[in-house]
């Protein structure tokens, strides 16, 4: 069973590490763990391939064409995350940032992490997907606080406050939905199975479940970090480690959109008006535009690329909402290359900050100089990520932005102008910190830059080229989510 | 309209008891009053199960039922107590907004919360629908305390409040979650507790208040 | 292209190269007594010519070829025009090599190659010639083309025989927009021809002038095949406002020997005719400063647009 | 038999691989010469095959790559053609330039630069022959990407950096008004090739919505007014033989790109599309010839010289335009004959200008006006090339530039057969501006060769000057050749493009590719060029008289000091300056500038004189959005002011305001 080494590995290797992760080959068990955690997704991938959906453990666990390659994505990129944070966090060590206690705590809690995400991905049950994502809220926590600096103390208040808040409003609407579920499926285990309520959608009462939708959207909602309910997110992403920084904005973002979605569906299903679609659209525009304009006044490159993700985030958010096969396309294939394109992103900055001693942009200058790889990664990432072709995001950019003005037009000029401002304002912050004079200093350690240019080979091979299954996925998802 | 059984009755009772906690707690200045009005919440929060429980023939409830004592009546306001103690703490709280304005401000969201239940009650098959409104009202009554504290202790108390809201819901209108769905949520809710704990220590010895003034230097 | 008209290509050729120098001469006699002087012969300017051409040249030590190359390029465009503008007869070989547009860029060429000699030497003097030759030249260019193009819409076309035949051999009509483009016209020719009021060819003030100082440097032989440029360019405006504005006389087609001939006496008349209008607006006017030049020309531009404009309101 | 269409991807794929063996390191310079050389030979092979297979039928491919319903779509008909005919010429001979230029420069990583070259190339090839939306935008932006990186070549430069963003802000913008218009064309079909698009009848105000869109993004593209903001930053900024190409060749493509939209992928053009694009083209034509007499950086001369061309040509297209949309097909085809002919010309002459420039900037190390100098005596071969290319851009026959605006001339003078009457009155006013841009151009290649090249070397070490290296010399030869023969034989040329207006108009202009020695578009009696004879006569001329002259009287030849009305003392300084030589045109239309002028008082010791002009758009649009938007930002920067509470009260608000909302 795939799944079951897909969730026991990193569990495992949770109660492991939280054993041993102070030793010297921690690291080393950290990658391998995640390498099985992966090759096992790679397995699961394959089987899903080859047989279709999956409903195993009771119809506890559910794996359709929208979650596996979600589920792969998040293997993958925990896999190259530990890959990464391997010299990271020895660089951190030897600097004096953490102790050994905190790095088995790290250890810990990101297999853990792993664990909750891979969890609220497969699960079939809306009640199990709310008690992963606050389980992976409560991991996150820790691993925010890891540096206990009072920056990242405030940081992880903040994260634990807003997301706490915002997780229990989306279980009062999973109540709802249970409440609802409940007539017709009857009390019990049921009710709750996604694919279950899927199947009777049509039937739930609209009232109720727009209601619910309003409690979900507003509870994941704030995971994923849209405008008004994002504050905690920035703090979040600049003041922990930085593969933490990578995982959360790659992935954990990306899950919690994830479980939007599946509630969208439920509620598409049941109520037949545009409303839910209405209220994605306008907070995916709302995310856009803030994030754009609170791009321009960042100094700390981690909160820039955090408030990026924002950005990305109702990018996909809007797409989601607009709906039609283009357009959920888009959606999806935003989801993955904006999940690798970020977390190579934040590879890059670690190294970069590391190098430079200090995250502020200012302080960070002419990568390309000293370390020519750092410099190109950055350089790539950031193109790539502001839409450039021929990366990924170019691809679903384009299909988005071409779909809007032909069902949205009035949402164009401010789709646009909140990319062109925030092409404006990510780039005019890294060109001088790959390029020109330089300020920063070399380190003892090799940079672990292959994860950087993987992903980045990765997002660059799907502006050109999608695999037929990956395009047969995104194009059975979209279909599904409508 | 048709009389409701008894048990019924005294659910709502508990609801309306549970109302008027969050009222209290939402007005109430001192912290150890305030955490004893939470393990007040809490066993009313625990008799409601129990009675939905015995009345429904539901034997998992009484699972949920025992994890609410122990947790929220006991270990939970003692936890809480021993870290007031231990991190002694024993200040009045203060609120943002005055006491008279939190209250009109939360009957208003009382009024607003009844409101929106109101349609969706009606269309629930339990007996104890009317329940939902006054569930939702606790949450919401919940999210205005945490907003009003300013200290970081009577704003977990008041995350807190807003999970017993919750469960409030999910056993009185719903009659209970799958079990699996409870001992996850109830896991979730210790995991946050022993974690909060931690913190506190850590935000005192970096700051030396728990005072969340200090924590607001992260901007834009 | 037939040996006849080949032929009669030639002969206006010549006419047009002997009766330059001439044309020159008869407006410095006009001015000369109209301001109360005693005239210089009529041949002055020829005399002149051989004059230079007999005199050692002196080139400045930093000339390149462009400086010396320059009185041949000039002379070689303005006997080009002198054998497309239809002076003597319309049909003419050459007449098609260049229409009315391409008369002006031949114009232009020669300045532009004026202007780059004058810069070569690299004094004070020549570039500042250079500047306000090219300044003058950016103001004028378009007035004449407006004023081309006025005549090219009466006749829907830009080849000057066809224009000629247009005007003068078919049914007399009354233009007046051409009054207009007639106005703008001379007040073209004045300035690209270096008269009053925008420059005085009679001057070596260094603050008024214009075309002399890009001449400055130029001795012997070369200042030589420059002047007759001048006075070849000179007759060429002559000839084709006279082909624009009093295209009576000209031979139809080219085989006609006796037309050619009969055509040069009436040329010859209409060129004493203009010369004295010439001579007599020079010395009614007075030179104006230079950045008033773009006043005068602006006015010409005007007018000539004008005239297009008139002549689309009207049909005519 | 194989079409040109696949032997065209194939160079393209071979541009690619030349890059990519850039970045096997070797050591010399020999490596990279023969690579650039390589790249320059498979440009002429490009241009070879467009131009055999420029009167085929379309030819269409489809590559296995792309989106998964849309994969990448090539297809190669006229328009492809000549555009990849002009793409090809000038890369050749840019190519060999850069072989020899890239090899003395050495302060850059050269293999990276050579990658970046090729890719380039190779991109903007791809947008000719794309066939489907999303092709064309991903070579479009590689296209800027690519450039970018090698404007930014010397990175360490602030205000190469700024300009290099700044021209990539612009660049992502337009790219996105371009998607926009792709977005409109495809109609909601979720079909975005191009074959789908031409069949598409738009309804309402979208096609114009479109048009406006494309005419925005390829203009931004293309420096047009007001977009044209980074062109005279970027240009500059860049080595010399990458401002060639973007001259040359990308500002091309943006023109191609309107041209493809606007006549092939719109199937029918309204009259008033034509009038925007032509008022738009002749002003940004006049701002542009203004700003560059002005100007006292030879590279800023020369991009704002590209500003004036591009306005022409896209001048000319605003009015096939209007043509087109009136149903005048021969005149609609004279015109887009011109147009396109216009910007061969401009790819071969500005090429040229911006190598010359190039070999001046390498052996002196100055790019300012002020300190060249009497270059035609160090440096013959460039000072040569330059004539020409200066002739030809100041538009003077017989070379190429005035073939193209005798043309667009003659389009002009046939406009009064049009049905909107205030248009008759409006083609007047835009003849004459055009007339006057093209004088000012004049202008503009006077200061600029007589500045630099003639005279006396204004700085002492200007005596050290050499001249141009082999390669580029061939590439200098290349281009200025490629003037004169563009400019003497103008019939076969037109012959060649006449094709592209059976694609895109659907009428040829009959006659006037008949004869190779004459032009005479419509009949000879109508109007007529032919600068054979023009070149013949004036030769014959020039020759004859130097025969007679030397023949009949001595040919005695002093040299001695210049006589200047016998000043004394005179020093190089004494010159006119790049600003001197402006300075009339700089009174006369001061109103387009922005002025900041500093003037010594009598009692200076050291009294300076110093003129600043500015572009007043800076002033009245770039800076007012920039300020905006730092307000917005300003402004949601308060909402995130780090209280919890506040943050709470956010979710709360929000919560509520949905609740409110489903009620």
């Amino acid at each position: 069973m795939e799944i079951l080494v897909i969730l026991g590995a990193p569990l495992a290797g949770a109660v492991l590490l939280a054993s041993i992760g102070e030793r010297e080959h921690a690291p080393e068990i950290n990658v391998g763990v995640c390498l099985v955690t992966f090759v096992a997704a790679v397995a699961l991938t394959v089987r899903v391939i080859g047989e279709g959906p999956l409903l195993v453990a009771d119809k506890l666990f559910f794996v359709d064409s929208f979650n596996v390659f979600l589920i792969a994505l998040t293997a993958f990129v925990g896999l190259t995350t530990s890959i990464f944070s391997r010299p990271y966090m020895r660089i951190e060590q030897e600097l004096g940032h953490l102790t050994p206690a905190r790095l088995r705590l790290y250890h810990s809690m990101y297999q853990l992490f792993n664990f909750t995400m891979l969890l609220a991905l497969s699960t079939n049950n809306m009640g199990l997907l709310w008690v992963a994502m606050e389980a992976a809220t409560l991991t996150t926590v820790l691993l925010i606080s890891l540096y206990r600096t009072p920056a990242s103390l405030e940081a992880a208040w903040k994260y634990f406050i807003l997301c706490g808040v915002g997780i229990a409003q989306a279980l009062f609407g999973t109540i709802l939905l249970y409440f609802a579920a409940e007539k017709l499926l009857g009390a019990g285990g049921n009710a709750l199975l996604w694919t279950e309520l899927n199947n009777v959608k049509g039937d739930l009462e609209p009232t109720v479940l727009s209601l619910a939708f309003v409690f979900l959207l507003v509870g994941y909602g704030t995971k994923v970090g849209l405008v008004p309910l994002h504050n905690w997110l920035p703090d979040a992403h600049a003041e922990g480690p930085t593969p933490v920084s990578a995982v959360l904005s790659g992935l954990l973002l990306n899950v919690a959109l994830y479980a939007v979605v599946r509630c969208k569906v439920l509620v598409e299903g049941s109520v037949h008006t545009s409303f839910a679609r209405s209220l994605m659209m306008g907070f995916g525009l709302l995310s856009l535009v803030v994030a754009s304009l609170l791009l321009l006044r960042q100094k700390d490159i981690k909160r820039l690329f955090a408030y990026s993700s924002i950005e990305h985030m109702g990018i996909i958010t809007f797409a989601f909402g607009m709906g039609g096969p283009i357009a959920s396309f888009a959606g999806l294939l935003h989801m993955t290359v904006h999940s690798l394109t970020k977390s190579a992103i934040f590879f890059t900055v670690g190294h970069a900050t590391q190098k430079a001693g200090t995250q502020l942009m200012d302080g960070i200058r002419g990568l390309v100089t000293i370390s020519p790889l750092i410099g190109w990664g950055l350089a790539l990432g950031t193109l790539a990520i502001l839409g450039m072709p021929p990366f990924g995001v170019f691809a679903s950019e384009f299909l988005v932005l071409t779909t809007a003005i032909h069902e949205q037009p009035w949402a164009t000029p401010l789709l646009l102008g909140g990319l062109a401002i925030s092409f404006a304002a990510i780039f005019s912050r890294i060109q001088p910190m790959v390029f020109g004079e330089t300020t920063v200093k070399r380190l003892p350690h090799r940079p672990a830059m292959i994860p950087v240019f993987v992903h980045l080979g990765i997002v660059l091979m799907l502006g050109l080229w999608i695999p037929p299954f990956l395009a047969d996925w995104y194009r059975q998802a979209a279909r599904l989510i409508g | 309209m048709t009389q409701i059984p008894i048990w019924a009755q005294l659910i709502n009772l508990l609801a309306a008891v549970l109302l008027l906690l969050a009222f209290a707690m939402l007005a109430q200045r001192r912290v150890l009053t305030l955490i004893n009005l939470f393990a007040a919440q809490g066993f009313a929060l625990a008799s409601s199960t129990a009675i939905v429980a015995f009345a429904t023939h539901q034997p998992h409830l009484y699972w949920s039922v025992g994890l609410t004592l122990v947790l929220k009546v006991m270990l939970l306001p003692w936890l809480l107590h021993r870290l007031i103690l231990k991190l002694d703490v024993k200040w009045d709280v203060e609120g943002l907004i005055n006491i008279p304005t939190t209250m009109l401000l939360g009957i208003v969201l009382v009024v607003f919360a009844f409101n929106l239940a109101l349609p969706i009650s009606q269309l629930a098959n339990t007996v104890t629908r009317a329940t939902l409104g006054i569930a939702m009202a606790s949450v919401m009554l919940a999210f205005l305390m945490m907003i009003t504290r300013r200290k970081a202790i009577p704003q977990v108390i008041g995350f807190l409040a807003m999970e017993n809201g919750l469960f409030f819901a999910a056993t009185s209108a719903t009659y209970g979650m799958p079990m699996v769905v409870e001992l996850g949520i109830a896991l979730d809710v210790l995991v946050a507790m022993l974690i909060l704990g931690v913190f506190f220590f850590q935000i005192r010895e970096q700051f030396d208040s728990l005072d969340l003034q200090h924590l607001e230097k992260l901007k834009e | 292209m037939s040996a006849a008209g080949f032929l009669s290509q030639l002969l206006q050729l010549a006419i047009a190269l002997t009766l330059a120098p001439i044309l020159v001469g008869w407006v410095n006699q006009c001015r000369a007594w109209l301001s109360n002087r005693s005239a210089p012969p009529l041949l002055q300017p020829y005399r002149m010519i051989r004059k230079l051409f007999h005199k050692d040249a002196v080139v400045a030590e930093h000339a390149s070829w462009l400086f010396r190359m320059t009185p041949y390029i000039v002379f070689a465009a303005m006997a080009l025009a002198a054998a497309i503008v239809p002076s003597l007869a319309t049909d003419l070989p050459f007449a098609r090599a260049a229409d009315a547009i391409a008369l002006v860029g031949l114009f232009a060429l020669a300045r532009v190659f004026g202007a780059l000699a004058a810069m070569d030497i690299g004094t004070a003097f020549g570039s500042m010639g250079a500047r306000r030759e090219m300044f003058v030249g950016f103001l004028a260019e378009p007035a004449l083309l407006m004023v081309l193009f006025t005549a090219s819409l009466i006749s829907g076309s830009t080849s000057l025989p066809t224009i000629v035949d247009t005007l003068a051999h078919r049914e007399f009509a009354i233009y007046p927009s051409l009054a207009f483009a007639g106005v703008a016209f001379t007040m073209v020719s004045l300035a690209e021809n270096a008269r009053i009021p925008i420059d005085n060819p009679a001057t070596h003030l260094e603050l008024t002038m214009i075309h002399e100082a890009m001449l400055l440097e130029y001795s012997a032989r070369h200042l030589a095949l420059i002047e007759w440029a001048s006075a070849l360019k000179l007759f060429n405006y002559s000839c084709i406002g006279l082909a624009l504005f009093l295209p009576f006389g000209i031979a139809e087609g080219s085989a006609d020997w006796l037309a050619i001939l009969g055509a040069t006496p009436v040329l010859i008349v209409k060129l004493a005719v203009g010369g004295f209008a010439l001579a007599l607006i020079e010395t009614l006017s007075a030179k104006l400063r230079i950045f008033r030049a773009p006043e005068f020309l602006g006015t010409a531009f005007l007018l000539a647009v004008l005239a297009m404009l008139v002549n689309l309101m009207l049909g005519s | 038999m194989i079409g040109a269409l696949p032997l065209i991807v194939y160079a393209i794929v071979a541009w690619l691989a030349i890059g990519v063996l850039a970045l096997v390191p070797t050591g010399g310079g020999f490596f990279g010469r023969s690579l650039f050389a390589a790249g320059a030979l498979v440009g002429l092979a490009i241009a070879v095959m467009a131009l055999t297979g420029i009167g085929d039928v379309p030819q269409a491919m489809v590559l296995p790559l792309g989106l998964p319903d849309l994969p990448f779509h090539l297809r190669l008909d006229a328009l492809s053609a000549f555009f990849l005919v002009l793409l090809g010429a000038a890369t050749a001979g840019i190519s060999v330039y850069s072989a020899g230029y890239f090899h003395a420069s050495e302060n850059e990583s050269p293999r990276l630069l050579c990658l970046q070259y090729h890719v380039f190339l190779a991109a903007m090839a791809l947008v000719l022959i794309a066939d489907d939306a999303y092709m064309f935008m991903v070579a479009w932006e590689t296209m800027a990407l690519s450039s970018f990186f090698l404007v930014t070549t010397d990175h360490v430069v602030p205000e190469i950096r700024r300009a290099g963003f700044l021209y990539l802000l612009i660049a992502h913008v337009g790219a996105m008004a371009i998607l926009l218009c792709f977005g409109v064309m495809q109609g909601g079909s979720g079909d975005y090739t191009f074959g789908s698009m031409r069949s598409m009848v738009l309804p309402g105000a979208w096609p114009s919505i479109a048009f406006l869109l494309a005419l925005a993004g390829f203009g931004a593209k293309a420096g047009l007014l007001p977009l044209h903001i980074w062109l005279p930053e970027a240009h500059p900024a860049a080595p010399s033989p990458v401002s060639a190409l973007l001259s040359a060749v990308m500002l091309k493509t943006a023109i191609y790109g309107l041209l493809r939209v606007t006549f092939d992928l719109l199937n029918a053009q309204l009259w008033w599309w034509g009038v925007t694009a032509l008022v738009l083209g002749l002003l940004t034509a006049l701002f542009g010839v203004i700003y560059a007499t002005v100007q006292v950086d030879m590279k800023r001369l020369l991009a704002y010289s590209s500003i004036e061309n591009i306005g022409i040509i896209v001048a000319g297209i605003g009015l096939t335009i209007l043509f087109k949309a009136n149903g005048k097909i021969l005149l609609a085809s004279i015109t887009l004959v011109a147009t396109l002919y216009h910007a061969l010309n401009h790819a071969f002459f500005k090429s040229l200008l911006f190598l010359a420039t190039g070999s001046v900037l390498h052996s002196t190390r100055e790019r300012s006006l002020g300190k060249l100098g009497g270059l035609i005596h160090r440096m013959p071969w460039v000072a040569w090339a330059a004539l020409i290319g200066a002739l030809a851009i100041a538009g003077l026959p017989p070379l190429n530039g005035f073939v193209s605006e005798w043309l667009l001339l003659q389009a002009f003078l046939f406009t009064p057969t049009l049905p909107q009457s205030f248009i008759n009155m409006l083609v007047p006013l835009a003849a004459a501006a055009l007339v006057l841009v093209a004088a000012l151009g004049a202008y503009v290649m006077v200061k600029f060769y007589g500045v630099v090249f003639l005279g006396r070397p204004r700085e002492a070490q200007l005596a050290y000057a050499h001249d141009a290296g082999h390669f580029e010399r061939v590439a200098l030869a290349w281009f200025a050749i490629g003037c004169v023969m563009l400019g003497l034989f103008p019939g076969t040329v037109i012959a060649v493009i006449d094709n592209v207006n059976t694609a895109l108009i659907g009428a040829t202009v009959g006659h006037a590719g008949d004869r190779w020695w004459m032009l005479a578009p419509i009949s000879p009696e109508r109007s007529s060029y032919s600068p054979l004879i023009v070149l013949v006569v004036i030769v014959a001329v020039v020759a004859l008289t130097i025969q007679i002259v030397h023949r009949t009287y001595h040919g005695r030849v002093r040299s001695g000091p210049p006589w200047d009305c016998g000043f004394p003392m005179q020093t190089p300084r004494m010159q006119d300056t790049a600003e001197g030589f402006g300075q009339p045109i700089r009174q006369v239309f001061e109103a387009f500038f922005r002025i900041e002028r500093v003037l010594p008082s009598p009692f200076d010791a050291k009294p300076q004189y110093r003129v600043t002009l500015s572009d007043h758009l800076w002033q009245w649009l770039y800076l007012p959005v920039v300020h905006g938007v730092e307000f917005m930002a300003r402004f949601a920067g308060r909402i995130q002011q780090g209280r919890i509470s506040i943050y709470l009260i956010y979710s709360f608000v929000t919560l509520l305001a949905l609740l409110m909302f489903i009620r």
